[in-house]
């Protein structure tokens, strides 16, 4: 227990502490003037964690801006936990992808294991039942002792918490450069099934209705977690980094059944997952969609440790928990709903008309900031950009044609590279068989999961080859949607939508910054050529270490809709006698 | 014929025993609560897949506690079938209603695929419509399958015809005898790794476990019309 | 307040996997000399001081649920201390 | 020859679902007075006496290797034994 005394507000001012939450001179005094005051520690940590880029966007907007959003079939675009497309019969498929990487890069187990926890909640808040789990993984070479223990880590984490929780892990990819030596990539995508009339959304509408407090409780665990995403990885990082969460699939598996079974209680208002920046987050975002706002009572808080500040709770990142509002005087309903689950709901909080956050913590008002400068005016920084210097001289290059003698020798040895060679090592690691709807498991074009009782059917893929990115971030960012989108139709499906996770190096470098706009142009384009919005997505920068960056890795998950089974087509030769055609250029 | 389906905190291939009962064998089933206290009503008892209680302990170890599982003994001890498939065949070693117990797979690693298992024996109430020494397709998954006993129990297995199952391409887990579902004595209990429950549609891949499942429904009819 | 100690490890008979992984692990380390390993639980576990027959109910729940007597044999120590 | 016992335990801020689960069942049980559980590792491993500088290499082993510092503790006892 840290007996440690809070700094008061003007020491926070004066000792500049506030630089050690991620926030910036500029940034502070931006707080000040809103509050008409100094913030207090709690106050300047929570605006630490929402003005980070991991939650506010805020040197990511401008570039987000581009992607097409909207198309005939997209219910819900981006800007809640996950997106929506319509797929007919008053059915819907929600998905998503976000990244877990910094996490997976100082505890690979649990990293990737609270990746995959992290976006399944996405989904599930949004009403819908995850059927389908996929990711894209990428690593330093596999030579070196710490990329094959990060590489078998990652994918046990994965893995342990997809299998335990139940749905099945049927796709993604695996590539190995050393780019990604000092800081690999996890990025997991969820897919979930809901039917229209149980949309959810993560709002606190409805003045004196009751914020209600579900799932695990509260701990020290990952404080600041957000922050920590939004930096460069370095030798300092060992010491700096939070309490790491540690996954708790079983809790997760009870949260998400319980979460389904509210779903369909009239007394729900609204849901958002507790992830990056906990309860700072999905209240201050809740009330400020909803315009409303959200006074909360700390001490009830569900609580792991003790002894934890307003502070601490505030910004905790432990993981399976939920914010939910409930109409006031049906508490006790959805205490009785969890409580077959055996988890706790506990009322916390209410609804308030004033627009503000307002927490009590005994007894006392420790913060009282308007929830719209958290969750809506973040600044926003156009940062510049420069066209990349080894760019220029690619593009000066000659095209080099590979001489080949011995074509088997070459087609042997590209065969064992292990970005070309079969992952069955991986996906075997994987449960992708569970609830009995995989059609086409992992091994071919893209995944494909039936939709029970009907005879349509998902297909799913994650694509992104990051060296074309690298190369050209225009044309490679069109090649990764090309490729998602090839997929696809290969497996009998027609491309819906994408999700993407742009993970890039420090956007203040103006080289990184072209890379991302570039990316982000060349697959605005082919999204709108070939009719597949954005419907979400998340944003990892700060992917370096020891100051060198990955190499740009926006990563796309499509999904597409195959209308009958009998469409379904697989990757393997199926017979000896067929014949072999060649299409395209 | 009516099927209970045990649902435990963190079971998770119930819904794929319910499906293949309801949808593909046409048999009625309910899922039954961990803590409901009879299962007077049902014919057969099925205990699912998953991570009961997060398999945190040791899997099956903490489901064993449950009401119901006082209830799946009296089933078993009336002469019902049970069938518990990989959880579920845990939950039954750990209850002591099999012999053994399940060690971490010998890889250490968590595997799923599609393996080939041989029938063993099809005299089973289980197995009687496979025939004796074929080979079917049927997939694991899990982590812990190892399945392990001494040799005395072994001998008494054997002895016994109670090895139902075997794998009979390399043995991926590195269970005794390469062992894949055993019986109790009796024959009215077994236990098996594989799952016969993912195995029932030609679009998932294989659907040689549907004859278990018939096996077992036309077990239940013989000793009716016997009895009627 | 007892601070009970409870070490669960395999049976002598039986193979430990996770113990052998372990050993190559070493080895390829620089640890060429380690002969054996073998990976068992370790649990810590508080009681009030109230509870009567401490050794009798922890004997129970080693027996009953903590270990799997068929592959496993466990041990525990138990501490009283005086709680702050 | 060296007998050493390593005792790994999750931090203590770190979540211990597995300790969580065992508590739970403990009380499900009639063991209701368990006020807290947390479930570790433990590790037997045998080292020939040829071994020099033991603690040192034990050690480096627990931190490189069987461990993970990030939210694992461990201890550890070495014990010389003559071997028979
Ligand atoms: N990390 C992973 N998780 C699950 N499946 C994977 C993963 N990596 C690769 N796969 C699966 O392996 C197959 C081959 O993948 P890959 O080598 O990337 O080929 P391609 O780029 O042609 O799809 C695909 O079905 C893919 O879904």
């Amino acid at each position: 227990m840290s007996l440690m005394l809070e700094p008061t507000p003007s020491k926070v001012k004066e000792e500049q502490l506030y630089r050690e939450m991620g926030l910036t001179d500029e940034e502070f005094s931006m707080v000040e003037n809103i509050l008409g005051r100094t913030p207090n520690y709690t106050e300047t940590g929570l605006f630490s964690v929402m003005w980070s880029e991991h939650c506010s966007y805020k040197n990511s907007k401008p570039v987000l801006k581009k992607f097409p959003v909207t198309g005939e079939r997209v219910l819900q675009g981006p800007g809640e936990g996950a997106g929506i497309v319509d797929i007919g019969d008053d059915q819907a498929v929600v998905f998503k992808i976000e990244s877990h990487n910094h996490p997976s890069a100082i505890e690979p187990y649990q990293g990737a294991a609270t990746g995959v926890g992290g976006i399944i909640r996405d989904v599930f808040s949004m009403g819908a039942r995850p059927i389908a789990l996929l990711n894209s993984l990428r690593f330093g070479e596999l030579d070196s002792p710490r990329v094959q223990y990060l590489f078998k880590e990652v994918v046990a984490g994965i893995a342990g918490y997809g299998n335990c929780i139940g749905i099945p892990t049927v796709g993604g990819e695996v590539q190995f450069d050393a780019s990604y030596e000092g800081n690999p990539l996890v990025n997991a995508m969820c897919v979930g099934l809901i039917d229209h009339k149980d949309i959810k959304k993560g709002q606190a509408h409805g003045v004196g209705n009751t914020v209600m407090y579900v799932g695990a409780k509260t701990g020290r665990d990952g404080i600041h977690g957000a922050t920590f995403a939004s930096e460069e990885l370095n030798e300092g990082s060992e010491e700096k980094r939070p309490a790491v969460q540690v996954g708790d699939p079983f809790m997760e598996k009870l949260l998400l059944e319980a979460c389904l079974e509210l779903v369909q209680n009239d007394a729900l208002v609204g849901i958002q997952d507790m992830g990056a920046a906990g309860l700072t987050s999905s209240s201050a975002e809740m009330a400020s969609k909803a315009g409303s706002g959200i006074e909360m009572n700390l001490d009830l808080v569900p609580q792991r440790e003790r002894g934890m500040t307003a502070y601490e709770m505030m910004l905790s990142e432990s993981q399976e928990r939920m914010l939910i509002v409930v109409e006031k005087g049906r508490e006790q309903e959805i205490v009785d709903l969890f409580s077959k689950y055996d988890l706790e709901a506990v009322s916390i909080g209410k609804v308030t008309d004033d627009k503000r956050l307002r927490l009590l913590h005994k007894g006392e008002v420790v913060s009282d900031v308007p929830v719209d400068a958290l969750a809506e005016e973040a600044p926003v920084y156009h940062k510049p950009s420069e066209e990349a210097a080894y760019y220029k001289e690619f593009q000066a290059m000659e095209t080099p044609v590979p001489q080949v003698e011995d074509y088997k020798e070459t087609l042997v040895a590209l065969l064992q590279q292990p970005t070309i060679a079969s992952k069955e090592w991986v996906y075997d690691q994987y449960d992708h068989q569970v609830r009995t709807s995989t059609v086409v498991s992992p091994g071919s074009d893209a995944a494909v999961v039936r939709v029970r009782g009907t005879r349509k059917a998902l297909a799913m893929t994650t694509d992104c080859n990051s060296r074309y990115l690298y190369l050209d971030p225009e044309v490679g960012g069109k090649i990764a949607v090309a490729e998602a989108a090839r997929n696809i139709v290969c497996s009998g499906g027609i491309p819906l939508a994408i999700t993407d996770c742009l993970n890039f190096g420090n956007p203040e470098k103006p080289e990184i910054f072209w890379q991302i706009e570039k990316s982000v142009d060349g697959m605005s384009e082919a999204c709108r050529e070939l009719s597949t919005p954005v419907i979400g997505g998340n944003v990892s920068l700060y992917n370096e270490s020891m100051g060198t960056a990955v190499y740009p890795t926006p990563v796309v998950g499509m999904v597409g809709l195959v209308e009958d089974l009998d469409h379904i087509t697989t990757q393997s030769f199926k017979e000896a006698g067929d014949l072999i055609y060649t299409i395209g250029e | 014929m009516k099927f209970a389906v045990i649902v435990f905190p963190g079971s998770n291939c119930d819904l794929d025993m319910y499906h293949a009962i309801k949808d593909e064998i046409g048999e009625d089933a309910d899922y039954v609560w961990h803590d409901d206290l009879s299962l007077e009503n049902y014919d057969a008892v099925l205990l699912p897949g998953g991570f009961s209680y997060g398999d945190y302990l040791r899997s099956g170890a903490i489901a064993r506690f449950s009401n119901v599982m006082k209830e799946v003994v009296q089933a078993a001890e009336q002469g019902k079938p049970v069938l518990g498939v990989c959880n579920g065949f845990q939950i039954l070693l750990e209850t002591g209603l099999l012999p053994g117990a399940m060690r971490r797979n010998d890889s250490l690693k968590f595997i799923c695929k599609t393996v080939p298992l041989t029938v063993e024996n099809n005299e089973t109430m289980f197995t009687s419509s496979y025939e004796k020494g074929a080979e079917i397709q049927i997939p694991i998954a899990h982590g812990e399958g190892n399945y392990f006993c001494d040799e005395d129990t072994l001998e008494g297995l054997q002895e016994n015809n109670q090895i139902v199952f075997t794998y009979s391409g390399n043995n991926p887990n590195g269970s005794v005898a390469d062992i894949a579902g055993i019986t109790n004595e009796r024959g009215n209990v077994l236990g098996m790794m594989p799952h016969p429950e993912r195995a029932m549609d030609t679009l998932l891949g294989s659907e040689d476990g549907k004859k278990l499942f018939q096996s077992i429904v036309k077990h239940w009819r013989e000793k009716h019309v016997v009895n009627a | 307040m007892y601070k009970v100690k409870v070490y669960i490890t395999l049976r002598e008979s039986v193979l430990d996997p996770q113990g052998s992984a372990v050993k190559q692990a070493l080895h390829s380390m620089e640890f060429k000399a380690v002969e054996d390993v073998r990976v068992g639980k370790y649990m810590e576990l508080t009681l009030p001081s109230t509870v009567e027959n401490v050794e009798a109910a922890v004997e129970e729940m080693c027996h009953r649920l903590l270990a799997n007597p068929v592959i496993e044999d466990y041990r525990y120590e138990i501490e009283e201390s005086v709680s702050q």
